[in-house]
C-alpha cells in the first residue's frame, strides 16, 4: 500500500506540474458533482448556514453597525481571496482567506460570508460553481473554518506562543478544505478497484503538490498580517474581541 | 473579473426580467446536470455558447478565453477519474509501465471522464450564460424574491459593491508600494503583501464604522430595503425557454443509451 | 418661512480618543439662507455636521432643530434627520449599493413610503441632479462627480429642509465643480437651506449668504461675506488667504482707482465689469493722456 | 545638468476595461524644472505619471529617461524608480506601514541599504519636509497634511532625481496647501525634477515653469505658463478657467490702465504691487479731480 501511495504521489505530482498555471484555491468546477451529490452537500451544509445566519440576525438586531462591519468583512476576505500569494516557482496561486477570516470575523460569521464569497467568485471570477456551491461551501466556510478556530484556539490555550497558532491555524485551515474537498470528490468518483480510498489518495496526491506550498505560504502570509495588527489595529482587534499579543514571525 | 460584470450591465438581454434568464441557466443547468447522456450535454454546452455568443452578444474571442478559466481544475480532475494504477499487471488497463506500475486508464473510466467533461463545460455554459447576461444587482433581486433570508440579502448588496472599492483601494496601495521598489523578492514579498492586507484591512473597518455614519444620517435602523428595477415577464420569451429546454431534455433522453459502445 | 432653522448652543464635544472637537460652539442658521462654514482640517466643521444630524450628542450644550431642543430617543432622531440631511465628503462611503436606483431608494424606504411613492422620490431625485442617463449603470463604474451626483440624489430623494454638503467640490476639476455648484444654486432656490463646507475662499465669497469661520471647536467669526472676507486681522490670525475679488478690488480702491464708498462685487464678472465700467468710462489712459494734451495746448 | 530627463513619444495605453487613458501622448520634460499638468478628470495624469515610473507599460510608443528607452526588465525597473518617485494624492493609500519611521524607510531599505545608512536617509527626509516631532507616532492618527509629508518623506528618502506629486495640495485647508507648495519649492530648489499635476489654475500659473494641458489623453496644449493661460480660445475648449491675474491684468490693460506692452505679472503679490505702483502714481483719483479741477479754474 504505502509503495502504492508514493507511486501514486510521484504520478500525480507529474501531472500537476504539468498542469497549466492559474491555481486558485481549489474549489469544485461548475457541474463537476452528480446531481445526487451536489444536492446532498447543499443539503449538509444548510444546518451551518442557518446556524450562522441565526447568529448574525441576533448580533445585528442588538448592534446594526454589525451589518456593515459583516459587509465590509466579507468585501474584505474576497479581495483578500484574489490577492496574488508570493511563489518561489513563478505560478500563480491565491489564498483562501479561511484562516485570517476565521480569526478575525468568527466561524459562524465565515459560514455566511463564505458562501457569499463563494457565490460571487463563481458568478464574477467563474471560478467554483453554482451546482457545486453546496459542496464548496462545506468545504470552505465550515470545516476549515471549524478546523482553523479549534486549532488556534486550542493551541493558545496549550500556550502555544500565537505565531504558531495563527500559523497552524491558517495552513492547516487551507489544507483541511482541500482533504475535504478530496473526499467530496472521491465520494462522488470512487476508484473501479480501490474505491472511495484509493480515490481518495489519487486526489489528495494532485491536491497535496499544488496544495500544500500554497497552505504554508498563506499560513506564512497570516502570521505577517496578525503580527502587523496585533501591534496597529489593537483598537478593531479588541472590538472584534481577538486576544491582543505581540507575534514574533 | 471585471470583463464578466462589465458585460453583465452592457449586454443584449440587459433588459430582459432576471427571473427568466435565471431560470433558463437554471433549468438547462439542471437538464444537464441530471443528464445520462454525453450527446444531450454536448447539445446543451453548443446551444448555451451559441446563445451567449449570437443572442447576450459576447465576443466568441472572449467566450473561449472565458471556458478555459476552469480547465486547470477540469484537466487535474479528470485524469484523476480517469488514470489508474496497479502494482501487478492488469489487462483491463490500457495504459503503460512506470517503475514497475501499471499506469493507464479502464474503459469504464475513460467514460466516466469524458462525460464529466462534457457535464462539466455544458454546465459551465449555463452559468456564463447567466453571469454574462444579468448584473448581479438583479440576481440578487431575484433571490430576495426567492425568499432568501433579508440579512443574506442585505449582506450580498453591501459586499458586492464594496468589492470593488476595496478592489481599488488594494490596487492604489499595490501601486505605492511597487513604486518605492516593494515585492523585489521573495521574503519582501511576503512582509509587503502583508502590510498590504493589514492596511487592508485597518480600511475596511473604518470603512464600514464611515458607512455605518452615512446610513444613519439617511436613518438607517437595522433594515435595508431598496427598488428593485422593473422589468417586464414576457409570456413569448417563457415559451422560448420552455421550447429550448424540452428539446434540450428530448436530446438527453432519447440519446441516453448511445454512450455504452 | 425665516427665522432659524438650527442652533448651535455652546455645544462641547470629545471624541473617544481624547481629541476635543467642539469647544463652545454656537451659531444659527437662517432658514433658506446659503451657509459657508470655512476653518482649517481639524477645525471640527465635520464633527459640527455629525451634530446637526443628530449622528453625534454633545457632551454639553444644546443643538436645537426648528426652534425645539434635539432629543435623541428614535423616533426623534428619525424626524431629524428626515429634515437634515448630510452629503459626505467621501461618496464611496455613502454610496452602499451597485444600483444608483437602489442607494437613492433607501433614505425614502426608511422614511416608511410605499413603494410607487419611493419610486416618485427616485424619479424626481434622479432628475434634479441630472443623473436619469446613468441609472442603469453600476456605481463602481461611475465617475467621482457621477457618485457625488449620486450621493447627492440619495439625501434629496428624502426632501429634507437642510442640506449639509461637507466639501463638495473636493478633488473635483474646475468644470465639475462649476457645475456642481450651479446644482447647490437650484437646490437653495428651491427653498432648502444648504450649508457646505469649503477650504476655497473664493467659492465662499461668491456663494455664501452667510460665512461661518471655524477655529480649534469654536467659532471665529461669522458674518455676510463682504464683513468676514474685509477682516483682514481676524482672516490672518485663523490663516485664511482674502479671495481674489476682495485683494484686487481692495487695491483698486486704495489706490483711488474706485471712488471710496464703492460697493465690493460678489462675483468675477462683476469685478471685471467694474473695472471695466465704473472705473474706466472716466479715468481711461487714452483719455488722461488727451486730456493731458488739451490741458498741454490750452496751457 | 540641462537638457530633457523624461520623453514620451508617442505612447498609446487602454486599461484592461478597455478605456483608452493615452492616446498618442508626447511630451519632454527638462532636467531641474517645474512642470504643472493640467486637465480634467479622467485626461490621463495620473495614468501618465505611471508611464514615467514604469508602473505600466506603453502599448505603443515609448518612454525615455535620461536619453535611454525605458525597458521593463526588474533590474531596471528598479533603476528607473529609484531614479523617478511618486508622491500619490491619497496618502492613506501611499502609507501603508503603521509607523511613520517604518513607512519612510520602506523605499531606502529597498534600495538595499544598511540600517546605517537607511537611519541617515529617513532623518534627512524627515528634516526636509518639517516632521521630526512626529516620527514616532502611528500612521493612522495623523492630519491629513502630516500624512501628505509623510508620503513625501517617504520618496525623497529614496533620493529620485524627479519628483511626481499627484495632485498634491488637493483636500488641503489653504494654510496648509501653501505650505505645501513652498516645500515642493525647496525640493525643487535643490535640484530635483518637480512634476505635478493640478486643478488649480492660480497655482499652476504662479508655480510652473512649464505648463501641460492634457486632454482625452493627448497634449491639447503645451508652453510657458504665460502661453498657455493667454490662449483663451484653447483654454475655453478644454474647459479652463482663467488664472485670477490673468483675467485682472487683462482687463486692466485692455481698458487702458496698463500699457499694451505691460508685462504680465507671475504672483498675486506682484500684480497688487503692478497696481499700486504702475496705475497708480501717475493716474490715482484723487490725482486727477485735483486736475480736473485745476482745469476748471483755469477754464
Amino acid at each position: 500500500m504505502s509503495r502504492k501511495l508514493l507511486g501514486a504521489l510521484g504520478w500525480f505530482g507529474l501531472v500537476a506540474l504539468l498542469s497549466p498555471g492559474q491555481a486558485y484555491a481549489m474549489h469544485i468546477m461548475e457541474g463537476f458533482l452528480p446531481a445526487p451529490h451536489a444536492i446532498l452537500w447543499a443539503i449538509v451544509t444548510l444546518p451551518f448556514l442557518v446556524a450562522g445566519l441565526r447568529s448574525i440576525q441576533n448580533t445585528v438586531k442588538e448592534a446594526p453597525h454589525l451589518k456593515m462591519l459583516l459587509g465590509l468583512a466579507g468585501a474584505f476576505v474576497f479581495v483578500l481571496s484574489a490577492l496574488k500569494l508570493p511563489s518561489v516557482t513563478g505560478s500563480c496561486s491565491h489564498p483562501t482567506g479561511v484562516g485570517l477570516g476565521t480569526i478575525l470575523f468568527r466561524p459562524a460569521a465565515m459560514s455566511v460570508l463564505g458562501i457569499i464569497v463563494l457565490f460571487f467568485q463563481a458568478v464574477l471570477l467563474a471560478h467554483g460553481g453554482l451546482t457545486t456551491l453546496g459542496a464548496n461551501t462545506f468545504s470552505m466556510a465550515v470545516v476549515g473554518p471549524f478546523v482553523s478556530y479549534g486549532l488556534y484556539k486550542g493551541s493558545c490555550r496549550l500556550g502555544a506562543p500565537l505565531a504558531v497558532a495563527v500559523f497552524l491555524a491558517a495552513a492547516l485551515g487551507d489544507l483541511a478544505t482541500y482533504v475535504t474537498t478530496s473526499a467530496q470528490l472521491a465520494l462522488a468518483f470512487p476508484a473501479q478497484t480501490g474505491g472511495f480510498w484509493e480515490s481518495f489518495v489519487k486526489f489528495n496526491a494532485i491536491f497535496a503538490v499544488t496544495q500544500v506550498p500554497l497552505a504554508i505560504g498563506e499560513g506564512l502570509l497570516t502570521v505577517v498580517v496578525f503580527n502587523l495588527l496585533s501591534v496597529y489595529s489593537r483598537g478593531e482587534l479588541r472590538d472584534l474581541s481577538i486576544p491582543v499579543r505581540e507575534v514574533r514571525a | 473579473m471585471i470583463h464578466i460584470d462589465q458585460y453583465a450591465y452592457a449586454n443584449r438581454l440587459r433588459a430582459v426580467h432576471p427571473g427568466e434568464k435565471l431560470a433558463f441557466a437554471a433549468i438547462t443547468a439542471g437538464i444537464c446536470l441530471a443528464s445520462p447522456s454525453l450527446i444531450g450535454q454536448l447539445a446543451i454546452l453548443m446551444t448555451m455558447a451559441a446563445a451567449t455568443v449570437a443572442i447576450v452578444g459576447i465576443p466568441w474571442r472572449f467566450y473561449l478565453k472565458l471556458m478555459l478559466v476552469p480547465a486547470a481544475f477540469l484537466l487535474a480532475g479528470i485524469v484523476t477519474v480517469a488514470v489508474s494504477f496497479s502494482s501487478q499487471p492488469d489487462p483491463g488497463l490500457h495504459g503503460i509501465d512506470l517503475w514497475g506500475f501499471a499506469v493507464g486508464i479502464r474503459d469504464r473510466d475513460f467514460v466516466v471522464a469524458s462525460s464529466l467533461v462534457a457535464r462539466s463545460l455544458g454546465t459551465v455554459s449555463c452559468l456564463y450564460f447567466l453571469s454574462l447576461s444579468t448584473p448581479m444587482v438583479e440576481i440578487i433581486g431575484v433571490l430576495k424574491r426567492c425568499r432568501v433570508p433579508a440579512v443574506l440579502v442585505e449582506l450580498m448588496t453591501i459586499i458586492y459593491r464594496f468589492i470593488f472599492v476595496l478592489m481599488e483601494t488594494t490596487r492604489q496601495i499595490h501601486t505605492a508600494q511597487v513604486s518605492r521598489l516593494g515585492y523585489h523578492s521573495l521574503s519582501a514579498s511576503y512582509r509587503d503583501l502583508g502590510q498590504l492586507t493589514s492596511c487592508l484591512f485597518h480600511r475596511s473597518m473604518l470603512k464600514s464604522q464611515m458607512l455605518f455614519v452615512t446610513l444613519s444620517s439617511r436613518c438607517y435602523s437595522g433594515e435595508i430595503r431598496v427598488l428593485e428595477p422593473r422589468r417586464r415577464l414576457s409570456l413569448r420569451r417563457g415559451l422560448l425557454i420552455g421550447g429550448i429546454d424540452a428539446v434540450l431534455l428530448a436530446v438527453a433522453l432519447a440519446t441516453r443509451g448511445w454512450q455504452r459502445w | 418661512m425665516v427665522g432659524p432653522i438650527l442652533e448651535v448652543v455652546d455645544v462641547h464635544f470629545a471624541y473617544p480618543d481624547g481629541t476635543q472637537a467642539l469647544a463652545g460652539m454656537s451659531l444659527t442658521i437662517e432658514r433658506g439662507s446659503k451657509v459657508v462654514f470655512l476653518g482649517p482640517n481639524g477645525a471640527g466643521k465635520t464633527t459640527l455636521f455629525l451634530q446637526l444630524n443628530g449622528i453625534l450628542r454633545p457632551s454639553q450644550g444644546v443643538v436645537r432643530f426648528d426652534g425645539n431642543d434635539l432629543r435623541y430617543d428614535r423616533r426623534s432622531l428619525m424626524e431629524l434627520r428626515k429634515n437634515v440631511g448630510i452629503v459626505f465628503q467621501d461618496p464611496d462611503s455613502q454610496i452602499f449599493s451597485a444600483s444608483v436606483l437602489q442607494d437613492i431608494s433607501f433614505g425614502p424606504f426608511n422614511l416608511g413610503m410605499s413603494e410607487e411613492e419611493v419610486r416618485g422620490r427616485v424619479q424626481g431625485a434622479l432628475a434634479a441632479v441630472g443623473i436619469e442617463s446613468i441609472a442603469d449603470r453600476p456605481t463602481h463604474f461611475l465617475s467621482l462627480g457621477q457618485k457625488k451626483r449620486v450621493a447627492i440624489a440619495g439625501v434629496l430623494a428624502m426632501e429634507p429642509q437642510v442640506i449639509i454638503f461637507d466639501e463638495p467640490t473636493s478633488s473635483l476639476d474646475p468644470k465639475t465643480a462649476k457645475q456642481l455648484l450651479i446644482l447647490l444654486d437650484d437646490i437653495s432656490r428651491d427653498g432648502k437651506t444648504v450649508v457646505i463646507s469649503t477650504h476655497d475662499v473664493d467659492i465662499a465669497y461668491s456663494w455664501a449668504d452667510r460665512v461661518y469661520v471655524l477655529e480649534s471647536g469654536r467659532v471665529a467669526d461669522a458674518g455676510t461675506p463682504q464683513e468676514i472676507f474685509l477682516d483682514e486681522a481676524m482672516l490672518e490670525r485663523v490663516d485664511l488667504t482674502q479671495p481674489w475679488i476682495v485683494d484686487v478690488w481692495r487695491e483698486l480702491r486704495d489706490n483711488g482707482y474706485l471712488p471710496p464708498n464703492a460697493l465690493l462685487p460678489r462675483t468675477k464678472s462683476a469685478l471685471l465689469a467694474l473695472i471695466r465700467s465704473r472705473l474706466c468710462h472716466s479715468f481711461r489712459i487714452t483719455d488722461l493722456v488727451s486730456e493731458r494734451a488739451a490741458i498741454n495746448e490750452r496751457g
